[in-house]
């Protein structure tokens, strides 16, 4: 019975992710999108811990909702006054636009559809952020640190470029 | 002429009107008596409990408990902080409704109930009217991985018992950053619009202190989840030599007075009520906010003091490990000693001006816990012996 | 980086002897003078210098108060009231009529037909207390007549009005009220010192003319 | 007090500006010693003042206007309190304009102080500063009619709908029977 | 994963708390709108412009921008340092190269300045420019 | 239990539809915001395959990966965005490729 | 619906709601920090210490929207008039005015050659409540705090919120 | 002047206007056309909890920079001058108590003294005793008030309370002497209303053993906490050679490092046999002249303050009529006068003009120190930050009560 339960709640915030990220693409008002892509992400937590990743989940949460967000909330009330939020989108760029990615849709969709993806139910695999952390220090240590000087040169970088305008 | 009020009355005048209202104090008094009582019914009812229902009681015993802790803990915590702010300033604080005013904050709810709610015309509606409900939300949402015991047989008493408990919370809290920037943005109001943007620069700063603390405890216990981190810290001297706060003295004394910095912080606690500065900006991000709306971001707000104070204490001081073995009272007790403490700092201090907010925590907290981080990992890692 | 740890040890340091001197506080008696509709209770007044309550009240400057039996109608306080809040007329008392004379032994030789003042202009600054030369009008420590009806701040003293509407009771207060009465023999005792005042200004010739 | 006396001032202020026996005013015996000069004269006069290392004056202390309608001609005084802090001394100095369309030049560019004391000096009593910086009125609302301060200035009847004039305050609430007629001990 | 229902309730719990105290007091709660009630709020003047109109501080975007680096750094040491303990003294070189990192990081953007609410040039030059006032008066 | 397909289809709508966004807005933070679906997409993927098929969470650390870069990539393209801004006064895209002339 | 019949019918509930709810509103009144001269010192006294309005349940919020009560102290100027009123509107309902002091009740001092004074605020706003005074004790706040809260007790929910209102529009 | 017409004989009908919309009143000194990119027009008051009463500043903000400020006064214009001219000598005294509310035992000496002078008479000693101890018990009522709102404006919140109690003990004092608690119309021309009762001078010892130790423990609260000098200290700055320009006065021109008090460089009331010292800002923390500057002058002045008190009640003669000298009526020979003292704020001055052998003044002019604080504030508020605002206006300590008048 909670499967059942389980697997409703499952296709209800499926839909909540699809529609969210519908207005983001469509939406007319920014600030709006912003905070639907809240939700996007919310619903995308809730896939990670469907799929037992919670770690991934927490993190999810953290960095998209808690992080990403915050900051292009921000650059949307910093770079945006009012009457330019509403987006205007020329009838030009919709039709190839819907095109393109109806036609990326329905590839996937193809072959997704086509493959068998030898999918085995695992069970439930336990907690993930231990193992996480040993394979993270110890098989991928490399990139545990390559994802440092990442975020250092991202810093640096993304800080440079700010200052630079602002300073004047 | 009817006016739209009559109208409305006119609707209330159904016999079942009076009873909610009558009934709603009574049952607010059950329920904060609820945690308790389900606790002992759980306590005497685990052994003839088929095994297999064990964690449904538990969850509903948590349930319980949540329950009572959100009811009881604003009303109680905004009388508490009257009193508080009174008896600092030689004063009486409410004395006229109930007992010394106990009744106060019951007073206060209904009648923001029955007060008339403004949308500002430019406002945005959407924003306006979701930022309270994602504040209320982000706050009961945290609320539900805070264990507030174990029974006997070591099952946990908690609406959830996530394996990734810190992380959750720190994740969740972050939630309580956008609420206030939709709130101030939605409200089309300058002082608003000031006090949200400050409010979420302020709290999303803070998070990254708050996150490193939480990797300090777990870079010591090993673990994610509270209760297990309230587990290590069982045992020692009186009861209380193993609480993580008297390890490694002074590191993690320092870890939990920052800590608890934090939490002030991303409560918007004086001297961090930068976003609410009521002698600027008049009052925040919620300057346009009336009736209910209002009452939903002072709820979330005492929410969420007692919710970093609970969590202070469970994972510095112990939660409900004290000298006299487990009790799930001795959580509480932490945890609004740690509010009162809060109030406390809250009638002593002046406020810090917004750069020097910033300037403490970017200058000041986050390289100390920087700091110790990495001399607990050492001092750890030769402990461990390698 | 001496200034960094002289910062935040001085933050510290002086947050918590806030802390201290707020601790001492709450364990320190409230001052709070526990204010009640009705007059307040001896037992809740607290003076914070321990003055008694009545020495307190001796010169309290609040409600005007004329004792109108004794007014001979001369204005003074008319005259010498800055806001110009009291109205009064009279009417000549007939030659016939037998002499009346006020508490002081002045004889009263007209009628006041109209003694208005009002208190919702007043500004309590008791210049027209001074002059009057048979001391009937007198400032009193009453300050409970607020209420929901300014007409009601309007005080006419005169026992004859003109007014052809007879007046309306006052509005009448759940709680019970207790109006200020001064002690027996309190208010023909006038203040001492405002005696002295007028002793001293008639002997002392006017320098200034 | 120490410094100058009264009289020293003004003999150094007179001649500095040159001035005739007949173009200025004086009254050394008052009690506060004044001089009045012509309005055209003004900017000079305080830059004497000021610059002068033995008068000194670094305050304006305080500026008046005074009406004066029935004088002959009818003028606005105006009146500046001028102390020396450097040399703790006194001076006031006066001068006069013409009621109607009366303008004197700005003192702010020699005492900052004047700035807002003019602007004052401006609303009430309508004497206009030429070459102020920020010529609007001060106290009153922008669309006031009238200088308040002049002795014939015309009481408007409502502004914005709100009465000036005083109301017939206790006889009116007396006519709508709101008396409660009763004093207290009564 | 059944542990997840909590959160859940307690979100619902949210959601129906808000909603049914909001749905009773649209019932009981007076309304009586008029314009004057509905304009924004600026301590009883009429505002100027709306604050959507305004651009903000670059500051926010700069604090927000080294919040995310350092959030994420975060989230990626958690389970370093859940693993800590067993992993031996290589956590600890990793751990501290990585947290190295950030830490210069961090002193970059101090010692440039990005962590100074209001840039100290900025308040520098205007503050300057009130000293000239005042000593053009002296 | 949820089948691997469906995980795969959401993904693949996120993904069109952020394709979508990228092709059809002219607002640059707006585009940001359908890279960041994209993004999202990619990572259900990973982790629905290393659920499903690896059966172990060699694919979480990827996608732990995958938010790192993520992450660094909003902030430096939004710095950019803004260093746009406060040259064009605009932020749409169009405007900011005639720069390059 | 005969509506004055389901009024009749349901008197007992219509009694209990509006006790509570009078209740409440009396002992939570909020007032807007809206200090204008003399008296709002004698106001701020009124909240400290040794008078403590807190013991009656008044916080001071800052925003009108927050806030129920207005306590008009001191002198009303014109230029200050249309804030008064304009905050007066913003205001959520149900709001209450005490006018407090002199200044406020009818001009005071100034009635009579303030040419800036307002002659009484009731002139703009409806007032609920006179203090008199100049200033007035805080001890007479109070009191007028307390008539308030007198008057709050008697009112019904059926009552129209602003019944000043409409009689002026009648009389219009 | 038509005293009969006086009690409102005449006029309009008594008007309501609640359902009328008043119009908008947008008196801004910033147009919004020249604004330039990024920048924002932010009111603050008249209503606000912490302009001190009815002053608003229109502020051009840069994110949170305050680019130029303007004050707006008048709010409390309530014509003082104007009733000056129409009401009798001794009549204005209640008018002058109610320009500078928190401090009009000051102000009331000071108009007192102006007509004395131009009466030329002079007061007893016991009376130039009894102004002495009120003016300097008025003095620390006013600093404590000054002190605690501005703490509050900082954001504590209990030692405005502390300070609000010290000051309820001078209050009380007052009301024993006089009978009024704010307000106390109690220096007359030539004397003092009342003499002292009985038992007020051991009453008012008391006051001042017991009020030291308070300061000095709010001191400890306040003005020394880290924070709060952090946000006080370097704000606000104004320069010695600007504040005389401006012609500042009082604490705030002390603040700035002059060394004036017209109580010992131009005494009065015999201010010269007293011994007390004048307290300078010294630049303790940051520059001299800030904010923390004039707000430590006051707290220290409290402490001279309690000298002078002691000293006035020890030397005070113990007979003495308060109204020997007062005047049976105010009927000066003519001429003008001007006579400032050191009143709490500053040097407040009244300028009288008067007619010969008139009851009323021709013309007062009130000289109000805070009016001529206010009138820098544009120049020390540029390029601070919007909380550094409120930090300036409560260290001007203004009583706009006073600015307006
Ligand atoms: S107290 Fe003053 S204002 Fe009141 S009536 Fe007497 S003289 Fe007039
Ligand atoms: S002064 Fe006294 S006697 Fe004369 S009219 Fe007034 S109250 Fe009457
Ligand atoms: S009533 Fe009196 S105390 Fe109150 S504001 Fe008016 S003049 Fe000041």
């Amino acid at each position: 019975m909670e499967s059942m339960a389980a697997q409703a709640i499952f296709y209800v915030v499926a839909a909540l992710v699809l529609a969210s990220a519908l207005y983001v693409v469509l939406g007319s008002n920014l600030v709006h999108a912003a905070f639907a892509l809240v939700a996007a992400f919310f619903g995308v937590a809730v896939f990670y811990v469907y799929l037992g990743a919670d770690f991934l989940a927490g993190a999810q949460v953290l960095i998209y909702v808690g992080g990403i967000l915050t900051l292009l909330l921000f650059g949307v009330m910093l770079t945006n006054r009012i009457y330019d939020l509403k987006i205007r989108t020329g009838k030009v760029q919709v039709l190839p636009g819907a095109l393109a990615s109806g036609l990326v849709f329905a590839l996937l969709i193809w072959i997704i559809g086509a493959v068998d993806w030898g999918a085995m139910d695992t069970g439930d695999p336990g907690p993930s952020s231990e193992p996480l952390g040993r394979l993270l220090v110890g098989d991928y240590v490399l990139a545990f640190e390559i994802a440092s000087v990442l975020l250092l040169i991202a810093l640096m970088g993304a800080a440079m470029l700010v200052r630079r305008r602002s300073g004047s | 002429m009817i006016t739209r009020f009559r109208q409305v009355e006119m609707r209330l005048m159904g016999p079942l009107t009076a009873i909610p209202i009558v009934l709603a104090v009574a049952v607010l008094g059950t329920i904060a008596a609820l945690p308790v009582l389900a606790m002992v019914i759980s306590e005497l009812t685990q052994d003839f409990i088929p095994p297999g229902l064990q964690h449904l009681v538990t969850v509903a015993v948590g349930c319980a408990g949540f329950i009572g802790i959100l009811a009881l803990n604003p009303i109680y915590a905004i009388w508490l902080e009257r009193k508080v702010a009174a008896h600092v300033q030689d004063r009486l604080g409410p004395m006229r409704v109930g007992w010394h005013g106990l009744l106060q904050s019951f007073a206060d709810g209904i009648k923001l109930l029955f007060k008339e709610d403004l949308v500002p015309k430019n406002a945005d509606p959407v924003l306006f009217r979701a930022a309270p409900m994602l504040a209320i939300v982000s706050a009961f949402a945290a609320f539900a991985i805070v264990p507030w015991g174990v029974r006997s047989d070591g099952a946990v008493l908690a609406v959830a018992d996530l394996n990734i408990g810190v992380l959750y919370f720190v994740a969740i809290t972050s939630l309580g950053a956008l609420s206030v920037l939709m709130a101030g943005w939605g409200s089309n109001n300058k002082y608003a619009l000031y006090g949200g943007m400050r409010a979420a620069a302020q709290m999303v700063s803070y998070e990254i202190p708050t996150a490193i603390l939480v990797l300090l405890v777990v870079a010591q216990v090993g673990t994610l989840s509270i209760p297990e981190i309230v587990a290590a810290q069982e045992g020692g001297f009186l009861g209380i030599g193993d609480w993580l706060i008297f390890q490694m003295f002074p590191l993690n004394l320092i870890g939990f007075v920052l800590f608890f910095i934090c939490g002030l912080a991303e409560t918007n606690r004086t001297p961090f009520d930068i976003p609410e500065a009521e002698s600027e900006l008049v009052a925040g991000f919620h300057t346009e906010y009336s009736g209910m709306r209002f009452a939903f971001f002072f709820l979330a707000e005492y929410g969420n003091m007692l919710l970093v104070s609970m969590l202070a204490a469970l994972m510095f001081l112990g939660g409900w490990v004290g000298p006299f073995g487990s009790n799930p009272l001795l959580l509480f007790v932490k945890g609004f000693g740690l509010v009162v403490v809060q109030m406390w700092l809250r009638w002593t201090l002046p406020r810090l001006r917004v750069d020097q907010l910033m300037a403490v925590c970017w200058k000041y907290v986050i390289p100390i816990s920087f700091f110790l981080l990495l001399v607990v990992a050492g001092v750890r890692g030769v402990g461990a012996g390698w | 980086m001496k200034q960094y740890f002289q910062d935040i040890y001085e933050s510290v340091s002086t947050v918590l002897i806030g802390m201290g001197v707020t601790f001492r506080h709450v364990f320190t008696p409230s001052v709070t003078q526990q204010y009640t509709a009705d007059e307040l209770p001896e037992e809740r007044w607290r003076s914070p210098l321990d003055i008694p309550k009545e020495s307190l009240q001796d010169r309290s400057r609040m409600k005007l108060h004329v004792k109108i039996e004794d007014c001979i109608g001369c204005k003074q306080c008319e005259r010498a009231c800055p806001v110009d809040c009291i109205h009064i007329e009279n009417e000549r008392r007939l030659k016939t009529a037998p002499p009346i004379f006020a508490a002081n032994g002045q004889a009263i030789k007209q009628t006041v037909v109209q003694f208005d003042i009002d208190m919702s202009l007043c500004c309590y600054c008791q210049l027209c207390v001074y002059p009057c030369p048979t001391d009937c009008i007198l400032m009193t420590p009453d300050f409970e007549f607020g209420g929901d009806r300014k007409g009601d701040l309007l005080y006419r003293y005169a026992k004859e009005p003109r007014d052809p509407n007879p007046p309306k009771p006052p509005v009448r207060r759940k709680f019970a009220r207790k109006k200020f009465v001064r002690k027996k023999g309190a208010l023909s005792k006038a203040r001492p010192r405002r005696k002295v005042v007028r002793r001293r200004r008639a002997a002392a010739p006017a320098e200034a003319n | 007090m120490g410094g100058l006396g009264a009289e020293a001032i003004v003999e150094r202020l007179v001649s500095g500006l040159g001035l005739g026996e007949g173009d200025f005013d004086t009254d050394l015996a008052a009690a506060d010693p004044w001089v009045r000069i012509p309005g055209e004269r003004l900017v000079e006069a305080a830059q004497i003042l000021k610059a002068d290392p033995d008068l000194a004056f670094d305050t304006l202390h305080c500026l008046s206007g005074v009406d004066w309608p029935k004088d002959d001609p009818p003028a606005v005084e105006v009146v500046y309190h001028l102390f020396s802090l450097a040399k703790k001394h006194w001076i006031v100095l006066k001068t006069r304009v013409p009621r109607e369309g009366g303008c004197l030049p700005t003192l702010e560019n020699v005492w900052k102080a004047a700035n807002w004391h003019e602007r004052e000096c401006y609303d009430l009593f309508g004497v206009r500063f030429e070459g102020h910086s920020d010529h609007r009125r001060i106290l009153l609302p922008a669309d006031w009619p009238g200088h308040p301060l002049l002795r014939d200035w015309e009481w408007p009847e409502t502004w914005h709908k709100i009465p000036v004039k005083p109301g017939r305050q206790m006889t009116d609430r007396a006519e709508k029977g709101q008396m409660t007629g009763v004093g207290p001990f009564d | 994963m059944g542990e997840y229902l909590g959160p859940l309730f307690a979100i619902i719990a949210g959601v129906l708390f808000v909603s049914v105290t909001l749905l009773v007091s649209s019932l009981v709660r007076p309304s009586l709108p008029s314009a004057a009630k509905e304009q924004p709020y600026e301590c009883g003047e009429n505002p100027v412009g709306t604050p959507w109109g305004v651009q903000f501080n670059i500051r926010f975007y700069v604090f927000a921008l080294v919040f995310l680096i350092f959030d994420v750094e975060a989230v990626v040491l958690l389970p370093w340092a859940l693993a800590y303990l067993d992993l031996g003294t290589g956590a600890l070189v990793a751990g501290l190269i990585f947290i190295g990192m950030l830490v210069l990081g961090l002193a970059d953007v101090w010692v440039k300045g990005d962590l100074e609410w209001v840039r100290r040039e900025e308040r520098q030059a205007l503050k300057a420019r009130r000293r000239q006032s005042a000593s053009a008066a002296a | 239990m949820i089948p691997l397909e469906h995980y795969l289809y959401i993904a693949a709508a996120l993904f069109a539809l952020g394709v979508f966004g990228v092709l059809t807005r002219r607002n640059a933070v707006s585009v940001l915001m359908s890279i960041e679906l994209i993004f999202n997409s990619a990572n259900i993927n990973l982790v629905a395959f290393s659920r499903y098929v690896e059966g172990a969470v060699g694919g979480q650390v990827f996608a732990l990966l995958v938010i790192v870069v993520a992450a660094c990539e909003a902030a430096v393209a939004l710095a950019i965005v803004m260093s746009l801004y406060r040259l064009l006064k605009e932020v749409n895209i169009d405007r900011a490729s005639e720069l390059r002339g | 619906m005969d509506l004055i019949g389901a009024v009749g019918k349901n008197q007992f509930a219509l009694t209990t709601v509006n006790a509570v709810v009078n209740w409440a509103r009396l002992s939570a009144l909020w007032p807007m920090t809206f200090g204008l001269a003399c008296c709002a010192i004698e106001m701020m006294a009124t909240g400290a210490s040794r008078f403590d309005w807190d013991r009656l349940g008044l916080i001071p919020r800052a925003t009108p929207r927050q806030s129920d009560l207005m306590i008009v102290a001191g002198t009303v100027t014109h230029k200050m008039a249309i804030r008064i009123k304009t905050l007066y509107e913003q205001m959520p309902e149900p709001k209450y005015v005490i006018s407090m002091g002199s200044c406020a009740n009818n001009g005071g001092p100034y009635w009579q050659y303030g040419y800036h004074v307002v002659k009484g605020v009731d002139q703009i706003i409806p007032v609920d409540v006179y203090v008199p005074g100049c200033p007035p004790r805080p001890e007479a706040l109070l009191y007028g705090i307390m008539a308030l809260q007198d008057r709050i007790r008697e009112k019904s929910l059926l009552d129209d919120p602003r019944p000043e209102r409409t009689i002026a529009a009648g009389a219009a | 002047m038509d005293r009969k017409a006086a009690t409102g004989q005449d006029g309009g009908p008594l008007v309501t206007l609640y359902d009328e919309q008043l119009p908008p009143d947008n008196s801004y000194a910033f147009s919004p056309e020249e604004l330039e990119e990024d920048e924002m027009i932010l009111n603050m008051g008249p209503q606000h909890p912490s302009t001190h009463g009815v002053l608003r500043v229109e502020l051009k903000t840069d994110g949170e920079i305050v680019k130029d400020a303007r004050p707006h006064i008048g709010y409390l214009h309530r014509n003082f001058e104007k009733h000056a001219e129409n009401i009798d000598y001794q009549g204005v005294i209640p008018f002058t108590d109610r320009m500078d509310y928190v401090g009009s035992m000051g102000n009331s000496l000071t108009y007192a003294m102006t007509v004395e002078k131009l009466l030329g008479i002079g007061v007893g000693e016991r009376v130039a005793g009894i102004r002495v101890i009120t003016a300097e018990l008025q003095r620390i009522a006013s600093h404590l008030l000054a002190m605690g709102t501005y703490g509050m404006d900082i954001g504590a919140f209990t030692p405005f309370l502390l300070c609000f109690q010290q000051r309820e003990r001078v209050l009380d004092l007052f009301e024993w002497l006089s009978g009024a608690r704010l307000l106390y119309n109690y220096n007359w021309v030539g004397g003092v209303s009342h003499d002292l009762p009985d038992g007020w001078t051991d009453r008012c010892t008391r006051f001042l053993d017991e009020f030291v130790p308070v300061l000095d423990e709010v001191d400890s609260l306040l003005s020394h906490n880290r924070i709060f000098i952090r946000r006080t200290a370097d704000v606000g700055v104004i320069p010695p050679p600007m504040a005389v320009d401006y012609a500042l006065s009082g604490p705030n021109l002390r603040g700035s490092g002059h060394d004036w008090d017209l109580r010992r460089d131009d005494p009065y009331l015999g201010y010269e046999g007293y011994d007390f010292d004048v307290i300078t800002g010294t630049g303790e923390h940051g520059p001299i002249g800030s904010c923390w500057d004039r707000y430590f002058v006051r707290v220290r002045e409290m402490y001279e303050s309690v000298k002078i008190v002691r000293q006035a009640l020890a030397r005070l003669p113990a007979e003495g009529d308060v109204h020997e000298n007062v005047p049976r009526f105010v009927r000066p020979k003519g001429g003008e006068a001007y006579l400032r003292t050191e009143a709490p704020r500053g040097e407040l001055g009244f300028y009288i003009v008067a007619e010969p052998k008139k009851p009323i003044p021709y013309r007062v002019k009130g000289r109000s120190p805070c009016f001529v604080a206010m009138g820098l504030f544009h120049e020390i508020t540029r390029g601070e930050m919007i909380a550094d605002i409120i930090a300036i206006i409560g260290s001007l300590d203004i009583v706009l009560g006073e600015i307006d008048r």
